[in-house]
């Protein structure tokens, strides 16, 4: 009980130092919203009426609190950009980025951990040596760029998937998956790599383990050795690993998405900044990093369902 | 009974214990819990117990790598907690100490020679040649060749090891030095070349030990008088060999004879149970849970240490009144 | 001795061998290229590789080559600058949080948690769309970026060899607090931090070009792969080896750093 | 030549439409034009608002122009083209304007298009209904007045020559206060649907008023595409059937199968020189600059070869307003620029800083050039990247620079190109200053007579060009890459999307 | 005469480090009987463990039997065949560590930990085994076993864990049990418990053991015969009282007079010179001799054979060349 409340307490607390770093980030930011928004010849009146609407004639501390308050209170302000609620324009954006997240993180666990119990298996010989090889490319290579290979054969040459744009679930489950296949794919790629690298070492390591040695003096067959006893106790570290790619994954969203035109949260991060619409930057940074600091609490919590350890401590 | 070099009355280290519970009364690990001893100048006094019951704990006191909770400690009558820290700089060079994992207490990345010397630059004794000088001569005196200066820890075997964190110990020509567990890790016939070079090096230069081991053979050897612990307190202090009238509180004896002897094979009285947990110790006696002898008095009420002859103090009930009547 | 079983560790050998090459590459570039990285031959757009132009040429007619050469400064500036600035703040962090402990650590490594917080490439372009792109304020982002990592692991080495006997011995033996962290547990440390300055260099690397693609990172006149790679993209048909040679030479750096880490960590594994 | 249909290059060949179009496919086939169909364009921004009056990117403004119409239009030629009006009529003294509107008008709700809804959406924009004025184009309107259904009469405050042009923007019904969320006009096609970040669809509207120009297309669908290189492999793929504003790089990947026109597009690309600091305020520096520039160059390699040199700030696509030959005033000479320099105090060369915004990789392009070129006069240039919200802060607004570059984007009345250049005007970040262009352009903005004003704003840009108050650069044409089974696109001087004339062939 | 359950013939093993190959047991040969406690004593590094792993088959990757061979129960054991190994692991001989906390499943249950035994080789259902392990662990002394039988290896003691194991190894009742150092983690009194327990179990299911210890005291508790070895030799076996008392390797002589007590107070203890020589270090001649008292010139170029020297009593020197014979 306490370890939640004091897990819930640094959460917060977290939270709100996270909330205070993007306000004040965002508050240096250089430029004038309202001209940003209206263009070079843009029309001195609309300026004007903008500039008030956007509350840029009142000064940054009296803005700070507000927000504060209204983000408290769930409201996160309209848009600049779109005139409309920021929280409605997140809550369109989000699946699209979860979607994607959660496919790639899916993706990465179905292909990574597979192929980390085979090279860990196969240590040393041929295939898992080119395995192991390709792995290493994978994660030397930029996101971005394999994300235009992965169109440019896939999409363009195999016409296998769409090159752009999203369908929603609700639409037509087949088609959805098709079209944030490539994008998961592409997002996913070094996160398998790293999955494959842990586990593999991890397992090695664990082959080692005073335990292991204990499981096959029972005679134990070799199989039910890796897979009741060795596997788990790889997990825990493989969870670190996959709880810090999650964050990964996110921020590599914005780059996939821009190039997959995703209408997700990183490709609409990357328009705002451009517009300097405040509001809407301020909420999804914000978003995106509780998300974070949530699945991170999550992997916690995950902890101590594997973990005896730390769920019994003493 | 000459003067003794060190006084510990009442010491205490109580260690919190991370809460549970949100609304929990903190707990305390009570790793050591009172403990009252003199060691004379020139003496070797030897710390038994089993693990866990605050025999490490207890010599890092003396050496103030931990800060007692409760009690006082006197080094040549002078209490250590009123020292400025110049004057608590200068009592390291004093009072020294000697760790068990002879692996781990050397710093991996230096050599020999720089972690002999280290302890002369922190106390700035000597120059460059003299520092030299002197980090030959204790390596000699601990039975190692100079030409080990210039090897790293690894390069060495676990005896070595262990001779040169003797010889650490002593470049600074300490008058006290706690000895933890000094020759638990060694093998039987290196640990007798330690055992000879610590006790060669107390006769030679008159120096002062406490001397923690659980190996009772070891502490019977090298001690001259043995405090022997449990779950925090000392529940007997004995003078060893012919000067001494063997141990008497129930919990020596049977420690005693759980010591597996190579003579013959003996009875034994095997202790049932094992030591409780330091944060929730036994009312009243702590060891009458396993004791054979326990009464209803022990379970309520806590004995003290008394002596109960010249050089042998116990705290047991069972030896209170005869010493209780005068 | 020692030589042989270094070369025998495969990841060290390769990735060494990749990094010597840029570096070799680099230095050349201090005193030649084959051509200016910036002349350009308007006559000779977007050649294919050949004789005169080993890589072939840019839109602009400029030779792919000498700009890639001119970019290994760029790239190595930016890896060392951003690995420098992470390590000095990451382990200054580090330190301060594992030696001290208590409160201070509490804070500090909230402080960290917030900054884990924002994924490491949007914190890049928050802080580079405040501050403006261009190298410097690119290597401060990506040092910025780093400071997590290295302040992790500085911190649980803090915290693991404060408890180590030799620490405690020194101590013992009269030892400050400034000894006890830049002699004794530093020096131990060494080895984590290579490895991990090893990796997140080629994160620098990654992130830059991810910066470069979506326009914050690295400005002209600065030679930088990851611009050049997104210059590139827009001819991935027409002059497609302009895109596969720059793609080319940054996994190659990357590829040659992780290796070196792993490489190295193997290494220490071994010896420790 | 003018931006028109003659001028428009085309590029790609033969008539074989890739497959892969299934829903997009028109549905019946008849010799040429086909009935109905599907265009899916790529488009690279969103609409900011969908409400005509407080939308005010330019992106936006061509995808709705296709829901709303106005009084008139802007023709091909930079001219107005009738449409809601039928005809009109100015007085003698220049301030008072009478529209006649056509009958038969209706809105896509139903409703009929008439002077009621004139005067509801231009008393909003011009302020008089008691809120702010929405634009400062209707600032100058003194009072409206709609006598009958079909008859509206403007006056204005003070003689203005722009106002005409102003007519063009959309009518919108009275009392509807929707646009935002479901905007309803009475252009060629209505409203379906808008799905932030993916798209916006619009269907043909069957009761247009216009039958001769009545839309063939079923629906229009914008998708919005960020990466530009994306919507090229799109296109590639068959995903997109139209790509507006398709980078010249990106025509030279599509192959065969698709056509790409493109044409000036009233843009005016300019190395913008800072003609109050030194050594730039110093006319022959100014001059060495032009010399030094070989333009042809910048449009070969970052146009690839797609743009319209220029000489001064006007693009050919004003047909009427640009004075022809200015681009022939500086010629590319090393020689004469250092001569130039040397007459100037600078032998020794100077140092420039070109501060570009980072998000225009045209300008960037352009720049790498340039400094490229100046090096060879002696010029040592630097390129410094700033965002563009960054720019607008230092560099348009406050004029902290030394150089510049950036395209000035066309509009349809040669006082709003020109007048940038204004002793007066607040955004001059040119800092130019010339009592006798000021005098031109002043007097310009009086003048009714087309003829005349047209002269007046000729012998304005001969001074800018003399006075090399930049170095004018090119037009860089747009280009708009579509299927080769998509016809009927034309070019405008401005960004237009005329989808009501464009339709599939077989 | 109980028959051989264990013999094992002549072995040798080796590690390949890189292309080189260090011997690091060489002419093993004893018998282990039934219901027989034997114990193996020596300095650290000197093959005990090795010795043991051997006779369950987990040799460490790097190191392989290159001579001889184990019989074991009558039955050659192949070294390279994963099923025969796998049916005797546990079911026939089982084996318990020194370190019990990290000899244990951190993730599993201990009681699940014993069953798992129990179902892998009894062909029980899973409330059998739990029967059974619930059953074996009332038999090692453990109370509460119900609630224990859910607990995680780190909420256990010691003591407690090292009983876990022993009833893990037994519960399927094999007949040899291999104990390595299994009390050297523990505390004396705790240690004498386990002591016990090892005799009670032998004495009521007559399962042998194969004990290791360096502690001369333990083997003398618990064993009826000790093989000494030192640097992968047996340099002596035999009954354990016949060694202890009376010692004929100066090695064994070494050890015994090297040890502390109350009884050598004041005295210098006995040092036997140097240390065990590492795997790379060893030599031809007798392993001893660099470190031997008496050793003579023939020590350092021969190597002595394991004589039988008493009846019962084999040792490896030359002192006692004339008066044995070789096996
Ligand atoms: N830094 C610490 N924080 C909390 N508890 C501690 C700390 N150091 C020791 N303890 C606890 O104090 C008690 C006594 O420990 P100490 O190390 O003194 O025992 P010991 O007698 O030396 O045992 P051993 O024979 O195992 O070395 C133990 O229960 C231990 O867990
Ligand atoms: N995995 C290994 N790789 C290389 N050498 C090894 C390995 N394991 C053991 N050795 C070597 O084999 C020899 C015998 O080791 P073994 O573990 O059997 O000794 P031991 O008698 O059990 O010692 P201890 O009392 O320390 O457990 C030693 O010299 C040791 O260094
Ligand atoms: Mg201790
Ligand atoms: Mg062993």
């Amino acid at each position: 009980m306490r370890f939640y409340i004091r897990k819930l307490l640094t959460l917060g607390s977290t939270v709100l130092l996270v909330s205070v770093i993007t306000f004040l980030v965002f508050q240096v930011l250089p430029g004038d919203p309202a001209e940003i928004v209206l263009g070079v010849d843009a029309d001195p009146h609309q300026l004007a009426e903008l500039r008030q609407t956007m509350g840029l004639d009142r000064p940054a501390a009296e803005r700070y609190l507000s927000w504060m308050k209204d983000t408290a209170a769930g409201d996160f302000g309209q848009s600049l950009r779109y005139h409309r609620p920021v929280a409605d324009i997140v809550a369109e954006r989000l699946p699209v980025t979860v979607s994607v997240a959660l496919m790639s993180l899916g993706l990465t666990l179905l292909l990574g951990v597979p192929l980390g119990i085979y090279i860990a298996r196969n240590d040393g010989k041929l295939p898992a040596l080119l395995l192991s090889a390709f792995t290493q490319l994978g994660l030397a290579v930029p996101s971005f760029w394999l994300a235009f290979i992965l169109i440019l054969v896939f999409s363009v040459t195999f016409r296998w998937f769409p090159t752009y744009g999203y369908v929603p679930w609700s639409e037509n489950p087949v088609r959805a998956f098709q079209s944030l296949f490539l994008p998961s794919l592409a997002l996913a790629v070094p996160g398998i790599a790293v999955v494959i690298r842990y586990l593999r070492n991890t397992l090695l390591d664990q082959l080692r383990m005073d335990y292991v040695r204990t499981a096959r003096s029972k005679g134990l067959r070799e199989k039910i050795v890796l897979y009741r006893h060795i596997l788990r106790n790889s997990l825990i570290p493989v969870l670190t690993i996959v709880g810090l790619l999650i964050a990964d994954t996110l921020g590599g969203s914005i780059v996939v998405e821009n190039v997959f035109a995703l209408p997700g949260l990183g490709n609409l991060l990357i328009t705002s900044i451009g517009t300097r619409d405040l509001p809407l930057l301020q909420t999804m940074v914000l978003y995106i990093a509780v998300i974070v600091v949530c699945i991170n609490f999550v992997v916690d919590m995950l902890y101590r369902v594997i973990d005896p350890r730390i769920r019994l401590k003493r | 009974m000459t003067e003794a070099l060190i006084q510990a009355s009442s010491l205490t280290k109580h260690y919190p214990v991370p809460r549970q519970k949100l609304f929990e009364k903190r707990h305390m690990l009570r790793a050591v819990d009172g403990v009252s001893f003199r060691i004379a100048e020139g003496e070797i006094f030897g710390l038994v117990g089993e693990s866990g019951c605050g025999k490490s704990t207890t010599g890092q006191l003396l050496v103030q790598l931990v800060k007692q909770t409760g009690g006082e400690l006197f080094y040549q009558g002078r209490n250590i907690s009123e020292l400025s820290d110049g004057e608590m700089k200068s009592l390291r060079r004093d009072i020294q100490i000697v760790f068990q994992d002879p692996y781990s207490s050397l710093n991996p990345k230096k050599t020999i020679g720089w972690i002999l010397e280290e302890p002369l630059i922190i106390h700035r004794i000597g120059d460059k040649r003299s520092r030299r000088k002197i980090v030959a001569e204790t390596l000699e005196q601990v039975g190692l060749d100079p030409s080990y200066a210039g090897r790293y820890p690894h390069e060495l075997s676990g005896g070595q090891r262990q001779r040169v964190g003797i010889a650490a110990a002593l470049v600074l020509t300490p008058r006290f030095i706690v000895i933890d567990e000094a020759v638990s890790a060694l093998d039987v016939s290196v640990q007798s070349q330690i055992l000879n070079l610590l006790k060669e090096l107390q006769q030679k230069r008159g120096l002062t030990y406490l001397f923690i081991s659980h190996d009772l053979n070891v502490v019977e050897y090298i001690s001259d008088r043995v405090g022997v612990m449990y779950l925090g307190k000392m529940v007997e202090i004995f003078t060893v060999g012919e000067a001494g009238d063997g141990p008497l509180h129930p919990y020596t004896r049977a420690l005693f004879s759980s010591i597996p002897d190579v003579k013959m094979k003996r009875e034994r009285v095997t202790l049932q149970g094992e030591v409780p947990s330091p944060i929730h110790p036994p009312g009243g006696c702590a060891f009458h849970p396993r004791c054979p002898l326990a009464t209803d008095k022990c379970r309520v009420t806590a004995p003290e240490l008394r002596r109960v002859a010249a050089g042998h103090e116990v705290s047991c009930h069972l030896y209170e009144e005869a010493n209780d009547t005068p | 001795m020692k030589w042989k079983q270094l070369i025998r560790n495969k990841p060290l050998a390769i990735g060494g061998g990749l990094i010597v090459l840029l570096l070799a590459l680099m230095v050349t570039s201090l005193f030649y290229t084959p051509y200016g990285p910036n002349d350009m031959n308007t006559a000779m757009r977007l050649a294919p590789p050949q004789a005169d132009y080993w890589w072939g040429t840019d839109n602009f007619g400029r030779d792919i080559f000498s700009r890639i050469m001119e970019g290994t400064q760029t790239a190595f500036l930016i890896g060392f600058s951003s690995v420098a600035i992470g390590l000095f703040f990451g382990l200054i962090i580090g330190a301060v949080a594992g030696y001290a402990g208590g409160w201070v650590d509490e804070i500090l490594m909230r402080i960290i948690d917030a900054k884990l917080a924002f994924p490491g490439i949007l914190l890049a372009i928050m802080l580079v769309t405040v501050f403006g792109p261009g190298l410097g304020n690119t290597i401060i982002a990506l040092g910025v970026m780093s400071i997590p990592a290295f302040s992790r692991i500085a911190r649980s080495g803090f915290i693991q060899y404060k408890e180590f006997t030799f620490v405690k011995a020194a101590v013992a033996r009269g030892a400050g607090p400034l000894r006890i962290i830049f002699r004794h547990i530093l020096p131990n440390m060494t080895s984590p931090l290579i490895v991990a300055a090893s990796l997140r260099f080629s994160g620098s690397i990654l992130a830059e070009a991810g910066l470069s693609y979506l326009g914050l990172g690295v400005q002209p006149p600065d030679p930088s792969w990851g611009r050049m790679l997104s210059e590139a993209q827009p001819f991935i048909i027409n002059a497609p080896w302009y895109v596969l040679i720059t793609g080319a030479v940054i996994t190659a750096m990357v590829l040659g750093f992780n290796l070196l880490g792993d490489g190295l960590r193997d290494a220490y594994d071994k010896q420790g | 030549g003018c931006g028109s249909s003659n001028n428009s290059s085309s590029n790609g060949s033969g008539s074989s439409a890739t497959g892969g179009t299934g829903a997009s496919a028109p549905a019946s086939t008849s010799g040429g034009k086909v009935k109905g169909g599907t265009v899916r364009v790529a488009m690279a921004t969103e609409p900011d608002n969908l409400d005509p009056y407080l939308s005010a990117a330019t992106d936006t403004g061509s995808m709705m122009d296709n829901v709303f119409d106005g009084l008139f239009e802007g023709g091909e030629n930079s001219d107005l083209v009738p449409a809601v009006a039928e005809s009109y009529k100015v007085s003698e003294d220049g301030l008072t304007y009478t529209f006649t509107l056509k009958k038969g008008v209706k809105f896509h709700d139903g409703s009929d298009l008439t002077s009621e809804d004139v005067y509801y959406s231009y008393a909003k924009l011009a302020g008089l209904n008691g809120k702010k004025p929405l634009s400062s184009k209707f600032a100058a309107i003194e009072k409206i007045d709609a006598p009958d259904d079909h008859t509206v009469v403007v006056k204005l405050k003070a003689k203005d020559a722009a106002f005409l042009a102003a007519n063009i923007v959309g009518i919108v019904p009275k009392d509807y206060e929707g646009h935002s969320a479901k905007p309803i006009g009475a252009g060629p096609f209505k409203f379906n649907s808008y799905t932030p970040g993916q798209q916006l669809v619009l269907e043909r509207n069957d009761s247009f008023y216009d039958k001769e120009h009545a839309p063939t297309l079923d629906r229009v669908e914008f998708k919005f595409m960020p990466d530009a290189n994306a919507s090229v492999l799109a296109l590639k793929s068959g995903d997109i059937d139209m790509v507006p504003g398709i980078s010249a790089q990106g025509a030279l990947q599509l192959g065969s199968g698709f056509r790409i026109v493109s044409g000036p597009q009233n843009m005016v690309q300019l190395l913008a020189l800072n003609n109050s600091v030194e050594p730039l305020n110093n006319v022959k520096v100014r001059q060495a600059i032009n010399h030094a520039i070989d333009k042809d160059v910048i449009i070969k390699t970052v146009a690839e070869g797609n743009g319209v040199k220029l000489g001064s700030n006007m693009s050919p696509a004003m047909k009427m307003y640009y004075k022809e030959g200015l681009d022939k005033r500086y010629e590319p000479n090393a020689e004469q620029a250092k001569k130039l320099l040397k007459e100037a105090g600078y032998e020794s060369g100077i140092k420039l800083t070109i501060t570009v915004p980072s998000n225009y990789k045209f300008h960037v392009d352009t720049a790498q050039v340039i400094a490229e070129q100046l090096k060879a006069v002696g010029i040592q240039a630097t390129i410094k990247q700033i965002e563009w919200s960054s720019w607008l802060e230092d560099v348009y607004n406050n004029a902290k620079y030394e150089a510049t570059i950036v395209g000035l984007t066309g509009k349809l009345d040669p006082h709003e190109v020109l007048g940038r250049y204004e002793t007066t005007y607040s955004k001059n970040f040119f800092k130019f200053s010339n009592s006798e262009f000021d005098n031109l352009v002043g007097k310009g903005r009086l003048e009714i007579n087309p003829d005349k004003r047209a002269e007046l704003y000729k012998q304005a840009q001969s001074i800018l060009t003399e006075q090399a108050a930049a170095v004018y650069i090119m037009d860089p044409n747009r280009s708009v890459a579509m299927k080769d089974s998509l016809q009927g696109y034309k070019m405008y001087p401005i960004q237009k999307y005329d989808f009501a004339a464009m339709y599939y062939t077989k | 005469m109980a028959s051989a359950l264990l013999e094992l013939q002549d072995m040798e093993v080796a590690f390949t480090i890189g292309k080189k190959t260090y011997p690091a047991l060489q002419q093993i040969s004893f018998q282990v009987k039934e219901g027989e406690t034997v114990g193996i004593v020596g300095e650290s590094g000197c093959g005990k463990s090795l010795t043991s792993l051997s006779v369950m088959g987990l040799l460490p990757e790097t190191a392989a039997m290159t001579k001889g061979g184990i019989v074991l129960d009558g039955k050659f054991m192949e070294p390279a065949s994963p099923e025969r190994w796998g049916a005797v692991r546990g079911k026939q001989v089982s084996m318990i560590f020194q370190n019990p906390m990290s000899a244990l499943n951190p993730l599993m249950p201990v009681g699940k930990q014993i069953a798992e035994m129990a179902m892998t080789h009894l062909s029980v259902s899973k409330p059998e085994a739990k029967r059974l392990a619930t059953e074996m662990m009332v038999k090692v002394g453990l109370s509460r076993v119900e609630r224990l039988y859910d607990d995680y290896p780190h909420q256990l003691s010691g003591g407690m864990m090292q009983r876990i194991m022993i009833a893990m190894a037994l519960i399927c009742s094999p007949k040899l049990l291999i104990a390595d150092e299994p009390t050297t983690a523990l505390d004396v009194t705790i240690q004498a418990q386990i002591l016990d327990l090892l005799r009670e179990m032998n004495r009521s299911t007559g399962t042998a053991i194969l004990l290791i210890s360096h502690d001369l005291g333990v083997i003398r508790e618990v064993c009826d015969r000790v093989i000494v070895m030192y640097a992968g030799y047996i340099v002596e076996d035999a009954p354990v009282g016949d060694i202890l008392d009376h010692p004929k390797h100066p090695y064994t002589a070494g050890l015994l007079q090297s040890l502390p007590g109350a009884d050598k107070r004041g005295r210098p203890l006995y040092t036997i010179p140097g240390r065990v020589p590492a795997l790379a270090d060893r030599r031809s001649g007798c392993p001893f001799a660099g470190r031997c008292p008496s050793a003579t010139d023939l020590c350092e170029s021969v190597a002595p054979d394991l004589l039988q020297a008493a009846a019962h009593h084999r040792v490896r020197c030359h002192l006692y060349a004339n008066g044995g014979r070789a096996v």
